[in-house]
Order: C-alpha cells, then sequence, then structure tokens
C-alpha cells in the first residue's frame, strides 16, 4: 500500500499531464458536504419534511462533536504514519474515570478533568511506547491495548456508572444560538491540532515522519519521539471526547466508545477526508469535512427514517468511492 | 511478555485507582436502577461469585410477589392489562384531532427488538388517529439517542415514546423532554419519575428466579448447573443473573460455572462443551436469555449426552427444538408484546384518560403445558413466541413468517 | 520454516497447558473436539494470510461470515434438498466479494483497509436489508453436517481443514504463490519482471473470500443460525496471522505460521476459559499477550535493525 | 590543520566484523575521496562519522576535542552532514521544508516559514540554482535538481565536513560538471568534503588525497598526486585489473536483427529508428533526461509505444515484451529490480514464474554459478547480497528465459570495481551466445570500452550513431549539441 513514495524520490519528475489531474482532496471533501446538503434539503423538502430546522442544525453539530473530536486526535496518529484502534474503548474509560471522579460534586470537576487526561496521555504513551520501543506494528499494538482496556472496564464496571454535576453537563447540552457549546469545543480542539501541524515544529516532523520515517530519522528527527507524542495526542482527544460524552451522558458508560464505533468511523472519517493512509499527507481541515459528512448524511437519514442497514450501506459506498476519487492523483506511478 | 508487565500493570492500576478511590466517597446506590462501581468484592454462595450491585432486595422481593397477583384487564389482551396499577390523571394532555407521535428507539439491532418494532408498528397503522408516526433509530448509541431525543421535540409531536439505550445516561435527556410533551418510557427506565407512564413487564428478577425455580425444582440435590451469561454490565441482564444467584444460593444445587457466551452461538456450544468434558455430567443449564439455548442444548447432544433441565426464552427455535427433543425445560419470558402498550398508552394519555404511573405487564413463563399454544413452525428461528402481534394485519408475513 | 518455529512452540506450549487441567484433551476424541472448534478460524486466517503476505489488509471477512449463514439460512430456509445449490451459491458469493475487494483495491487504487472496512458496512448492512433485520428461515440437517457431524470418528470440519490447510501450503509452494510474495515484497519489481501485480493480489481477495465463505458455512453448521456469527472475526483472523509472525505490510511469513496463529489463539481462549479467569479480565490477558507476542518477534533481530532501519514497512506503519 | 580526525574505528553487526581499526583524517578545505570496493566498509564508515551508527571502537575529533555520535541530530549539531546515495527527500513537502527537515527556525516556538524559505532561496542562489524554488515540491523536481536540494540541506546545517556517498550515481555528464564546481565551491568556503565515489575519474579530479579502504580496514592514504588510476585500483582490489573490458565482438560474430523500431514514438520519444542485432553490444549515450530510459522501457513495453512499427512486434505490457524475448535491468536495482527480503532462488526464478510456466527452471545453483555469485547461496535473502551480487542476480532472473534481447540501464551503478567486471565479461558473454544487447551508462568509458557502436539519444530522439572506440568528446558533443564530428 506505501513504500512508493519513496521509490519515487528518486525518480524524475512525472509528466504534466498527471499534475494536472491532481485533485486536492479537501476542496473535493467540501464539495460533496455542500451537494450533500443540497441534496438532503431536495428530499426531505420531497418528503415533506424542514431540514434546516435549528434542531437539526444543532443536531448534526451534536451528533459530530465526539467522533469530530476524535478524529482529529486520529488524524495526527494517521498523519504520523500510524493509527489508533483503542480510541473506542479509551473514550468508554475516560467517561468512567470523569464521572467515578466528579461523584457529581461541582468540585469534582477540575480533579476529574486532570484524571482523565492523565489516564489518556498514559494510555497514549503506552501505545508509542509499545510502537517504538517493542516494535509493534500500530494496528496490533493499538488492537491489543484496546483488549486491555476493555478488560479492565468490563471488570471493574457492570452498567453506567458515577455522575457528572449538573454544572459540567452544560458542556454537553448548553449552546449560543445554534452553536452547541460541544460543537466549540470540538471546533477549538481542531483549531489546535491545525496550528500544530502548521506552525509548530512537531507538526512538520509528523508530517515527515508520515512521509518517510527513515529519511525524517536521517535528517536528525527524533522519529520515536514523534511518534510517540502524537500517540499521546490522539488518546488525549479521545479523552476529551470521553469528557463531552461524560457530559451528555450525565454519567460514565462502559460501552459508550464501542456503541460509537469510534475505532473504525473515526478513522473512516480521517480518509474520508483526504488524509493518507500511509501518512505524510493531508490534514486536520479535510478531517472536520469529513466528519460533517457523515454527521449530515445521517441527518438525513434521520429525517427521512431510513433504517440503520440502508445507513450502513451507504455509508461504506460513499468511503470507498471518496477514497478512489482521492486515489486517481496517484495515477501514473504504476508500472 | 515480562517485557509488557508494567505497561499493563500501568493501565490496570491507574484505572484501579481512578475508579475505586473515587467511589469510595459516593454514597451508595439509592434506586435499584442507579449503578455504582467499585472494585469487585470477594466472591460468595455456590459458585455464584459475589452479588451484582443492580440487586435491590426490595424491588427482588416486589417483583416475586407481582408474579402470583392477577392482572387486571383483558387477560386475551396481556398488552392492555396492568398489575395493581396506580393510576394518574392525564387531563391536562387531553388534545382533539389527529395526533402526531413520536419514538425514540435505542435501536432495532437483536431480534426482540426486531419483532418488539414490527409489532409496534403494526399497532400504530391499527389506530387512524395517528396520522403521523416519527421515529428515529439511534443505533445502540447513547449520545445519538439523547440528540434523537432532542430532536424530535422541534418537530411537534403531540406524544413522545422513548425505549432508552440505557438507563442512567439517557434521564438528563427524558427530563428536558417531559417539560414539552407527555412522554412515555418502556422496556428500559430512567432515573426520573418525570414520565406519564413507565410501561415494562414485571422485569428481570421475575425472569430470572423462574427459571433458577424451575432447576432447583427439576435438579437433585448437589446437581451441577452451569449458568451462561451474555455479557457482564447490562443491567437487565444483571438483574436475571442476581435474581438466578439468590435462588440457588439458597438451594441444593452446585453452580458448576458462570459463563459469559457474548451472545455467540459457537461459544456458547464451546464453552458448554468444555463443561461437559470437565464434569462428566451436567444436570441443568440456566441462562439469561434464549439466545444461544439451543446451542447449549446441541452441546449435550453432539456430546451424546441426555439434554438436561434448560432454561430457554420464548424463541421458535427453542420451543421448537424442545418440541421435537422432548425436553425438561421452561422459558421465562420478556414478552415483546409490551412494544404494543406504548402506543395504547399515548393515545389513552392524548384522550384524556387516566393511565398507570408504572404500567406493568404480566410476564408468563412458557412450560411443558402451554408449549404447544406458543410454538409456531412458520415463524423465523429467531422470532419471539409472545409478540402479541398473531392477531394483527400482516402476520405473519411482516414478522418473517410465512402463511401455513 | 526458521520463522515459523517460534509460534509452534508457543503453540504447543499452551496445548501441553490445556493438557494439563484436562487429560480428556490428550484422548482423540478430546483433541479432534479442540481442532474441529478451531478449524473455522484457522481456515479463515489462511485465506486472511494470503491477503495480508501480498501486503493488503481485509476486514471485511467477519461480515461476509455473518452473510454467508444469513443467507444461508434464508434460502436453504429448512428444506434438505436446497442444500447443496445454496452450498455452491455460498461460495459463489465469497468469490465474488473477494473479487469486488480486489478489483477496487487493484484498479480504483484504494487502500484495501478502506475498500474492506467500507464492504464490511456493506455486506452487514445489505443482507439485513434483506431479511428485514434478524435471519429468517433454518438451515437444512445436510448443511448443518459439515460443521457438527462427523465422518467415523473424525469430525468433517478437521477433515475440510486438512484439505484447506494442504491446498494453501501447496498454493504458496506453487509459482503463483511467489509471485504472491514477491508482489507483496516489491510491487514494482514484480510488476517489471512480467507479473500481473493486480491479478496475482485480486486472487489474493479471492482466496479470502472463499476462506470466508467456508468458514461461514463451518460456523452455521456447527452452531445454527445467528445474527452475530461472523463478529469480530475480522480482527481474529488477522491477529492470528500476525501471531505467526506474518509481517503486516506483505512480502515476508508462511501460511503454516499463520494457520498456527490461529491455533495458537484458540488454544489461548481454551486455556483462559479452563483456568476461569474472570470473563471480562480475559480480554486483558489476551491483549498483552498478543503485544507480547509480537513484540518478541520484532526483538529477535535488534542487530539487524541497527543495520537496517525498517523502512516504510517498518513495524511503526500501516502497510 | 586536521578538522576531523577518526582513529581506530571498528565496528560489528550480529557478530560480524565490518570495520576494524580504521584511520581517517582530514582537514578543512579538503576534499579527501574514500574508495574501496562495496563492502570495503565506505558507507558504514560515514554512517558512524554521521551518528547513525555507534561505533563499537575507536574514538572520533573534531578540532581535536572527542565527540560522540548518538543520533544523527547530534552529528549535525556537531557540524557534519552527509549526502546519501539514495536520496532522502520527502516528496510531498516543499524544498525549504525538505532543507529544514528536523531544524525549523522557529520564533517563539513557532515555525518561521518565511525565514526558512529566504534562507533556502539565499542557498539556492548561493549555488546559482534558479530552476525552482523553496516551495516547490520535491515530487516536482529532476533527480538533478534534487541533488541541488541534498546539497543545499547539507549547507543549510553550517556543516564544515560534508560526505558525499556515490553523489555522482544519478547524475549525467553535464551535470557531473556542476557538482564539480559545487564541490570546488565548498571546498573554498573552508570546508571538508569527504568524496565517495566508484569513479576513478572524480576522485582524480577532485580529491587532494585518498583513503582506500579493503575489508572493514583501512589501506593507505596517499596524495592523489603520488597514485595513478591503475595502482589506485590494485589498492583496492588487491590485484592488477589490466584489460579492464572483455574484447568486442569480432565482426563476424555480429548476426541478424533481433529486434527493430521504425518511427517508434510517444509522450516522451519520437522517430526512433533502431535495429539491435544478435552478438552486438549497443552503446545507449545521452544525458539526464534525454530519453534514454524511457527508450529501454518503451522497447520492453513497460511504457510502451503509442505509434510506430517493431519486430518482431511491438508490447504493449511488460508481459508482451517478455512473450517477445525481450529482458530489462532496470535502473534502479533495490526500488525495481529485486524482492529485497526474498531467497535468491526467488528471485531468480520470479520472470520464469511470471510468464513461461513450469518450464525454464533449470538448474538454479548452476545458473548462480554461470553468473558468478559469491557464495552461489540459493537461499540467502538477497537484501544480505552485496550491491555486485544484487545485480547478478537480476541478470541471472532474466537469463532463466534467455532472452533474444537484453536492455540494461546502467548494470553498473554502485557495484565495486570487482563485480563490474564480472557483469562486463557476462555482458560480453551473453553477446557471444546470440543475444542483442542494449546498454545505457552514464560512466563514459564503460560505455566506449564496452559498446560495439555507440547511439547518442538528444531530447527524445536518436541524435545520432558513433562506431566502437570514438571519443568522449565526440559523444559528448552529440548529446549535448547534436552535432556528429
Amino acid at each position: 500500500m506505501n513504500g512508493q513514495s519513496l521509490k519515487q524520490a528518486g525518480r524524475p519528475a512525472r509528466p504534466a499531464v498527471a499534475a494536472l489531474r491532481e485533485i486536492d482532496p479537501t476542496k473535493v471533501i467540501y464539495l460533496a458536504l455542500a451537494a450533500t446538503l443540497v441534496i438532503g434539503w431536495v428530499l426531505v423538502a420531497v418528503d415533506g419534511g424542514d431540514f434546516l430546522t435549528v434542531e437539526t442544525i444543532v443536531g448534526i453539530q451534536q451528533r459530530s462533536a465526539a467522533l469530530g473530536i476524535v478524529a482529529v486526535g486520529q488524524t495526527l496518529a494517521i498523519l504520523a504514519g500510524s493509527l489508533d484502534l483503542s480510541v473506542a474503548y479509551l473514550i468508554s474509560l475516560c467517561s468512567l474515570v470523569a464521572a467515578e471522579t466528579m461523584a457529581g460534586r461541582d468540585g469534582g470537576i477540575a480533579a476529574g478533568v486532570a484524571a482523565v487526561l492523565a489516564v489518556s496521555a498514559l494510555v497514549g504513551l503506552v501505545n508509542g511506547m509499545v510502537i517504538t520501543r517493542l516494535r509493534v506494528h500500530a494496528f496490533i499494538a493499538t488492537l491489543g491495548t484496546a483488549l486491555i482496556i476493555k478488560g479492565v472496564v468490563d471488570h471493574l464496571y457492570d452498567g453506567p456508572a458515577g455522575s457528572v454535576p449538573d454544572s459540567f453537563q452544560r458542556l454537553g447540552y448548553d449552546r449560543i444560538g445554534p452553536v452547541p457549546v460541544s460543537a466549540l469545543l470540538w471546533a477549538a480542539v481542531a483549531a489546535a491540532a491545525w496550528f500544530l501541524l502548521r506552525r509548530t515544529r512537531l507538526g512538520h516532523r509528523i508530517y515527515a515522519v508520515g512521509g518517510d520515517e527513515e529519511v525524517a530519522r536521517l535528517s536528525g528527527v527524533r522519529t520515536d519521539r514523534v511518534v510517540v507524542l502524537t500517540h499521546v495526542l490522539c488518546s488525549v482527544c479521545a479523552g476529551v471526547a470521553g469528557l463531552l460524552l461524560a457530559a451528555r451522558l450525565g454519567a460514565g458508560a462502559p460501552t459508550v466508545g464501542t456503541d460509537g464505533g469510534y475505532d473504525l468511523e473515526s478513522i473512516a472519517a480521517v480518509v474520508l477526508g483526504g488524509t493518507a493512509l500511509a501518512g505524510g499527507k493531508g490534514g486536520v481541515a479535510g478531517t472536520v469535512g469529513g466528519v460533517l459528512l457523515l454527521a449530515v448524511l445521517d441527518s438525513v437519514f434521520n429525517q427521512l427514517e431510513v433504517n440503520s442497514f440502508f445507513k450502513d450501506v451507504v455509508r461504506g459506498l460513499v468511503i470507498v468511492i471518496a477514497v478512489a476519487v482521492y486515489a486517481r492523483r496517484r495515477k501514473g506511478r504504476q508500472i | 511478555m515480562s517485557r509488557n508487565r508494567p505497561l499493563v500493570a500501568l493501565v490496570v492500576t491507574s484505572t484501579i485507582v481512578f475508579a475505586a478511590g473515587c467511589t469510595s466517597d459516593k454514597p451508595p446506590a439509592a434506586t435499584g436502577q442507579s449503578a455504582s462501581a467499585s472494585a469487585a468484592p470477594a466472591a460468595t454462595g455456590a459458585g455464584t461469585g459475589e452479588q451484582s450491585k443492580f440487586f435491590v432486595q426490595a424491588d427482588f422481593d416486589a417483583q416475586l410477589a407481582m408474579r402470583t397477583k392477577t392482572p387486571q384487564g383483558d387477560a386475551s389482551r396481556p398488552w392492555e392489562q396492568a398489575i395493581d396499577p396506580q393510576m394518574v390523571s392525564t387531563a391536562k394532555y387531553k388534545k382533539d384531532g389527529g395526533v402526531h407521535l413520536c419514538f425514540s428507539n435505542a435501536a432495532v439491532n437483536n431480534p426482540w427488538r426486531q419483532v418488539g418494532w414490527k409489532s409496534m408498528q403494526a399497532e400504530v397503522a391499527l389506530h387512524k388517529e395517528i396520522t403521523k408516526f416519527t421515529a428515529l433509530d439511534a443505533e445502540g448509541k447513547d449520545d445519538k439517542q439523547i440528540s434523537d431525543i432532542a430532536e424530535l421535540q422541534g418537530q411537534g409531536c403531540d406524544a413522545l415514546i422513548v425505549s432508552p439505550n440505557t438507563t442512567a445516561t439517557l434521564t438528563p435527556a427524558v427530563k428536558a423532554a417531559c417539560g414539552k410533551v407527555p412522554v412515555i418510557v418502556f422496556d428500559r427506565g430512567v432515573d426520573t419519575d418525570c414520565p406519564v407512564t413507565f410501561i415494562n413487564p414485571i422485569g428481570g428478577y421475575a425472569f430470572g428466579a423462574d427459571g433458577a425455580e424451575f432447576l432447583v425444582e427439576k435438579v437433585p440435590a448437589g446437581g451441577k448447573v452451569l449458568a451462561l451469561r451474555i455479557l457482564p454490565g447490562v443491567d437487565v441482564l444483571e438483574t436475571r443473573w442476581s435474581a438466578a444467584k439468590a435462588t440457588f444460593d439458597k438451594s441444593q444445587v452446585q453452580v458448576v460455572g458462570v459463563e459469559f457466551t457474548d451472545g455467540d452461538a459457537a461459544k456458547t456450544k464451546s464453552v458448554v462443551s468444555d463443561y461437559i468434558q470437565r464434569h462428566g455430567k451436567i444436570d441443568g443449564v440456566w441462562m439469561d436469555a434464549g439466545a444461544t439455548a439451543v446451542a447449549a442444548v446441541e452441546a449435550f447432544e453432539d456430546a451424546g449426552q441426555p439434554v438436561p433441565a434448560m432454561v430457554g426464552e420464548d424463541q421458535q427455535d427453542f420451543l421448537q427444538k424442545w418440541k421435537d427433543g422432548g425436553l425438561t425445560a421452561i422459558a421465562p419470558t420478556y414478552p415483546t408484546y409490551q412494544w404494543r402498550t406504548p402506543v395504547i398508552a399515548a393515545l389513552k394519555i392524548l384522550a384524556g384518560e387516566e393511565v398507570p404511573k408504572t404500567w406493568k405487564l404480566p410476564q408468563p413463563k412458557i412450560t411443558s403445558d402451554t408449549l404447544d399454544t406458543y410454538l409456531r413452525p412458520n415463524m423465523p428461528p429467531l422470532h419471539y413466541a409472545l409478540c402479541g402481534c398473531e392477531e394483527m394485519p400482516g402476520f405473519p408475513e411482516n414478522w418473517g413468517g410465512k402463511k401455513s | 520454516m526458521k520463522r515459523t518455529l517460534p509460534i509452534l512452540v508457543v503453540l504447543a506450549v499452551l496445548l501441553a497447558a490445556i493438557a494439563l487441567v484436562n487429560p480428556f484433551f490428550l484422548e482423540p476424541a478430546g483433541f479432534l473436539a479442540f481442532v474441529k472448534r478451531a478449524a473455522p478460524l484457522v481456515i479463515l486466517a489462511a485465506g486472511q494470510y494470503f491477503v495480508i503476505v501480498s501486503g493488503e489488509f481485509d476486514l471485511s471477512v467477519g461480515s461476509l461470515v455473518t452473510v454467508e449463514v444469513v443467507v444461508a439460512a434464508r434460502l436453504i430456509d429448512g428444506q434438505e434438498s436446497a442444500t447443496w445449490w445454496v452450498l455452491l451459491l455460498l461460495i459463489a458469493v465469497g468469490l465474488l466479494v473477494g473479487l469486488l475487494n480486489g478489483v477496487v483495491t487493484t484498479a480504483l487504487r484504494v487502500p484495501s483497509f478502506i475498500t474492506t472496512l467500507g464492504m464490511m458496512l456493506i455486506l452487514s448492512g445489505a443482507v439485513f436489508l434483506w431479511t428485514g433485520g434478524a435471519p429468517r428461515g433454518a438451515l437444512s440437517e445436510a448443511f448443518r453436517t459439515f460443521g457438527r457431524g462427523n465422518l467415523g470418528p473424525v469430525p468433517w470440519s478437521v477433515l475440510i481443514l486438512l484439505a484447506a490447510g494442504a491446498a494453501a501450503i501447496l498454493l504458496m509452494r506453487s509459482d503463483f504463490g511467489r509471485r504472491l510474495v514477491a508482489t507483496g515484497d516489491n510491487e514494482r519489481a514484480a510488476a517489471l519482471s512480467g507479473v500481473r501485480v493486480a491479478r496475482t493480489r485480486i486472487l489474493a481477495f479471492v482466496l479470502s473470500g472463499a476462506a470466508a465463505a467456508i468458514t461461514g458455512i463451518l460456523l452455521g453448521g456447527f452452531a445454527g443460525v445467528s445474527a452475530q456469527v461472523g463478529q469480530g472475526l475480522e480482527f481474529s483472523a488477522i491477529t492470528a496471522v500476525v501471531l505467526g509472525g506474518v509481517a503486516l505490510g506483505g512480502g515476508r511469513g508462511s501460511v503454516v505460521a499463520a494457520m498456527a496463529g490461529a491455533l495458537t489463539l484458540e488454544a489461548l481462549f481454551t486455556l483462559l476459559n479452563l483456568y476461569g479467569i474472570s470473563g471480562a479480565l480475559e480480554f486483558t490477558v489476551q491483549g498483552v499477550i498478543i503485544i507480547a507476542a509480537v513484540a518478541v518477534g520484532a526483538l529477535r533481530l535488534p542487530a539487524w535493525l541497527a543495520k537496517h532501519p525498517p523502512r516504510k514497512q517498518g513495524d511503526t506503519h500501516v502497510a | 590543520m586536521t578538522l576531523l580526525g577518526m582513529r581506530g574505528i571498528g565496528k560489528r553487526f550480529l557478530g560480524v566484523r565490518v570495520l576494524s581499526g580504521v584511520d581517517l583524517d582530514t582537514a578543512a578545505g579538503e576534499v579527501h575521496a574514500v574508495v574501496g570496493e562495496n563492502g570495503a566498509g565506505k558507507s558504514t564508515l560515514m554512517k558512524i562519522l554521521a551518528g547513525v551508527h555507534v561505533p563499537d571502537e575507536g574514538t572520533i575529533e573534531i578540532d581535536g576535542r572527542p565527540v560522540a555520535f548518538g543520533h544523527p541530530l547530534e552529528a549535525q549539531r556537531a557540524g557534519v552532514a552527509i549526502i546519501y546515495q539514495e536520496f532522502n527527500l520527502l516528496p510531498d513537502r516543499s524544498v525549504a521544508e525538505n532543507v529544514f527537515l528536523g531544524r525549523e527556525p522557529a520564533r517563539r516556538g513557532l515555525v518561521d516559514r518565511a525565514a526558512m524559505e529566504a534562507e533556502t532561496r539565499r542557498l539556492l542562489d548561493e549555488l546559482g540554482e534558479t530552476s525552482f524554488g523553496p516551495r516547490d515540491a520535491v515530487r516536482r523536481l529532476s533527480v538533478a535538481q534534487q541533488q541541488v536540494v541534498e546539497i543545499v540541506k547539507a549547507l543549510s546545517v553550517d556543516a564544515r565536513i560534508i560526505v558525499m556517498d556515490e553523489p555522482t550515481a544519478s547524475l549525467a555528464e553535464h551535470e557531473v560538471e556542476l557538482l564539480y564546481t559545487l564541490v570546488r565551491r565548498l571546498q573554498r568556503r573552508g570546508l571538508a568534503v569527504l568524496y565517495i565515489s566508484h569513479r576513478l575519474r572524480e576522485v582524480f579530479d577532485l580529491a587532494q588525497r585518498v583513503t582506500v579502504l579493503k575489508d572493514g580496514a583501512r589501506v593507505t592514504t596517499v596524495p592523489t598526486a603520488e597514485v595513478g588510476p591503475d595502482e589506485l585500483v590494485r589498492l583496492m582490489v588487491g590485484r592488477e585489473l589490466r584489460d579492464y573490458f572483455p574484447p568486442r565482438a569480432a565482426p563476424g560474430e555480429i548476426g541478424e536483427v533481433r529486434l527493430s523500431v521504425r518511427g517508434g514514438g510517444n509522450g516522451r520519444l519520437r522517430g526512433i529508428d533502431l535495429d539491435l542485432r544478435a552478438g552486438e553490444i549497443t552503446g545507449l549515450a545521452g544525458l539526464q533526461g534525454s530519453g534514454r530510459t524511457e527508450l529501454v522501457k518503451a522497447l520492453f513495453g513497460a511504457e510502451p509505444f503509442a505509434e510506430g512499427r517493431m519486430e518482431p512486434r511491438r508490447p504493449r505490457s511488460v508481459r508482451d515484451g517478455v512473450a517477445a524475448g525481450i529482458g530489462l535491468v532496470t535502473e534502479d536495482r533495490k526500488a525495481e529490480g529485486l524482492a529485497l527480503r526474498q531467497s535468491v532462488r526467488d528471485n531468480a526464478l520470479l520472470v520464469a514464474r511470471a510468464t513461461a510456466g513450469r518450464q525454464a527452471r533449470g538448474d538454479v545453483r548452476a545458473l548462480l554459478e554461470r553468473v558468478r555469485l559469491s557464495p552461489p547461496d540459493p537461499e540467502q535473502e538477497v537484501r544480505y547480497l552485496s550491491g555486485g551480487n544484487q545485480q547478478k542476480v537480476v541478470l541471472a532472473k532474466w537469463m532463466t528465459v534467455g532472452p533474444a534481447v537484453l536492455l540494461l540501464d546502467e548494470p553498473t551503478r554502485g557495484v565495486d570495481v570487482g563485480a563490474k567486471a564480472a557483469i562486463h565479461d557476462l555482458m560480453r558473454q551473453l553477446a557471444r551466445d546470440g543475444t542483442a544487447i542494449l546498454m545505457i551508462s552514464s560512466e563514459l568509458p564503460e560505455l566506449i570500452g564496452m559498446s560495439d557502436r555507440v547511439v547518442v539519444m538528444r531530447d527524445g530522439r536518436i541524435a545520432g550513431e558513433l562506431p566502437a572506440g570514438s571519443s568522449e568528446e565526440a559523444i559528448m558533443r552529440l548529446a549535448a549539441s547534436g552535432e556528429a564530428t
């Protein structure tokens, strides 16, 4: 699936025709998003409904906030040439840690947030260490971590536990006009990640490591450090999502992460946003678009009361088709 | 391996610290529904492990008592019956003209919910006065159901039916909705009494006890019982097991194992075969849901052993097996006909008729005597017999059955 | 062979540990029961191996297995007569899905991780769209024999496993096998040597699809109709293959090791069950062991890593 | 004064000694060549200097102060920069981002793109490079341009010691000239340049001193003024290598036409007329980008002709080409020639297995002996072989199907002197056995020494043809200006 970019490096520039065919995935995804909105609006109107009500707009944002935050983290991991399958269980864990620590006390909020950040960062550290020090493929490493967390959570919890104070629930329910606080939180996280990738050294190095780890290493980048840091950030994003969900649910839930399918869906959203699964290419802007697209689709289906099985079929098609479109850029590489 | 120990240790310990450490100052669980977590205390009882945090003696006693009470109403329409109802006035919700009924569904991701969902749609179709029926499927996601409920409030529903995905976590959303429309909750409950009525059958304790008592009666003293559970951490299932456990602990039977099957038939069969191998003979099998009952039965057949006393559920494939194999069995039920009741309740409420605050539906169990009345060979294997849908238009095709 | 050895050792140890607790395991009947149980996963892993060694992933096998069983139940609907053509149809479905995965991945250049992830969603959605949410119909006795019945003392599934295993080994010894590995190792070099890279990869996916079909047939036979029979199998299969020392990213590892990996995984489940580790903590142990096993595999050549630091196919990359 | 001093450097991999007791020192403003056969330890020595490997024994001193590098970063900080043979650039990032990778200039912790690009621009100007800018994506650059980026990268560290590992390996003649001027400019700036090359001409053109390594040990260090090429070769291989090239084909040995093109053309090529004859080695010369590689790929069917006639047939795909009895030894062994993690046997049989089906296997070991693979162990993984041996495996790969026409693109690039001779003999042997051979080489002495005639390309056309033994100048003139003598 990759290793090609590396070989490209030594080869002369490709003919201009290929250059013309290049597509900027970020543009594509936002075009697709716009198109979906229009089509959705029409379909719902035909169905006799009203698509763009405040409720639906808020709904779209509410539904996408948690996934959005996870996906931003996942973007970092994937850009660095890694990926994280443990986010779903980590989210469950974090929602519980938050709710348990707060235990309904306003005073507990600070402690709860701190605890979540600590736990998630720790898990990210473990992921990163296993991948870099023990040289375990990220797929297996994070799958293993996922199982470990699952076991611990299932062992300790028999269902929703703990509770977050009403003041904290506002994070999940309040909104400024049509914009929920949760959406703002997502926006903040995304902006931070964008800034990180664009303006900081770590950001540049994440692209480098994802583009070609060996090149980065020989250029003096401490690649292992970058990978570990990236995983910490990715896990912390999952932690934040866990906090958000705890606020939404008013309690911690041992299955909220997996029910949400945040692991594979976040990866799907990232790739849908045009980030190359092999790493080194793409960015947060695309991911945000990808998440929104999925959310809008969801919302349209909701309005039309399409059953969930049909939704899955469409989701699957959308993801594959989108990536197929992006893949046209890599044309001319094959022999 | 050794290289990883520290890592795991980190994760595990940190979790335990955060979990246990923080629950210590949390007040003990108040109601039966709210859960509090803590590191597991030491095992007790006859191989049945520690009692679940969900176990609430009062509810347990109440449910067991309910089983013997005669429900009010037409016995031929159990979904309209109620066990000692405390009626509440709904005059303030009275409304004329067409009804826009809304439903926030937790999921349709298993056969039980499929059967129920179809029954509910059929029920809606029965009532001309329902001009619009809007249903959103949360696909088993708490977060989605919360926004679904919020979204429905914007669609001018006259009444909102909620089948919560989980208990504690949906309470805030339901509370919010109560302010705007009359809310009817069924199947799982929520930690608030703001809904006009909460509809469900007697409940998990009764379900669990029905099966356990049957085994205690059929299995000779000292006999070996294997308990199969789907998965930990689901309140409904927890109550079933905790009731069974309470029953077993009082009895002479020996519970040789409590295993989780993830509702996976293959795993169930493997687990049961392992136990047959290890113990030579198993005298009874209890399970908290019937999905894998047939697989368990087959494990005995394949091992060339007589099928012992079995607890199943009202799924066709099990009833069929029961009939064909002349098993010693019982099928406690968690009737899917409860999906009809909320629609009826909603219409009552909007008509200003009073309804029970907590609407307890009867929860029959299928025994060898009643087996034939429930067994319907023309229905799909995972159809639930107590759908109360036999008389409805579109039966059996809409429920996946064949005309016969 | 030298790459196959470690996993065989681990397997032997686990089997010994099982036998220790459960002597019946040593009797033919006991052992056969174990193999019978493991057969579906082993076959699935063999299929997954072809895809992984060619440098790709197949995440769709889990839902494909579910599809196979649900489709079988609805089409057979209890009539013995329907068994045989349905069996053929099921295999065809498996081949077709594999073909689709392969074509989309090679012709449209969609990373197989995404192709098969999409396929996973599409399949699970489509099949229940078709049956209206829950499985209907029933399997015939003839159908169930393959997963459940015995030929004399030997379970059918064990015989099928032996056949499939032998076929897989021969296939990897054949020209196709060598071309497949070469493709996974260096696509360009293979192509410039006249290997039809795309066709080779497609064939790998087709084999994986076929394996999923057989797995479905065996599982359906073993345990009957269920809506979630295939759940999570894709991860088990990939884990098994990797446990066998096959590198994600392609180009190295043997099919024997992959199948041994699957047996090891199954033995692990059995063992955890026997030692009665709490239902939940089982996963934790599993996770640790998987990471550990793969880590040990990777740690065998630190000096080598120093000499040739991992390139793109290196361990920290998704191939 | 000595800028760099390496003393008694020793290194083992998997217990195998690759370096022992190597001394090397160089002064500011010196170009110091390091030569030796592949496997002599040149690259390992340089990687130790660059902090990629940690030596088991020995010390490194810079300005007389002892240093120890655990990571390339530390070497950089100490002023050591290395330009690897296979470029270390990220195709999808801009020139500036590549130049400052790992050392991004920052203001208040934030990357200062403006400064980054300005500085890159400055360095490019300094090297008189205007054909591309700091913001261009490296993917778009030609090989030569990419090398300039590598050099800028090295300069940007203010390196005082620059290691160049086979810098001309992928350059055309005129680009080599550019490189020369660059190196001399660096030298004037008072940098020390460690120059690794197989091409002795460059060593004598550029270096003041040369250190010869053999089997991981230093043979000697001498001023280039005091040795001659033959002497140097003897020091490297430890034997006289008179008669560098095998004898050309006698007129009688050249047989009928095995492949002929008339008016062949595609996106990159126009009006190609070419005949390849049995028993003849045809040299293909031309500047980088003149279309040499494109031509062989077109003949082979990898990037087929869109127009023109071709006998026996015009291949539309690689398989067509192979079926038509054509074989191609590609320019980039590692990327296009071999499945590195497979065994010698699997690589040698790859073509046969891909195209010929069951027959055409033969005895692998015999084949390996025929190509003089040493040791001829079929089970060895090819990535552990030296460049020379790897190239021999690539040749073996094609010999299994006995092609009528064999196209060789830079067959001896990065191959040590000993293996080079072996490959040359093998080529001539194949020709004698009736194979028609077309050989691309940027190394004119080799091209002239091997070819029975030289075809010169320019701008995707065939500029002309020169007889055996033509002068380098004649070839260059034709290649550069299209004028024949």
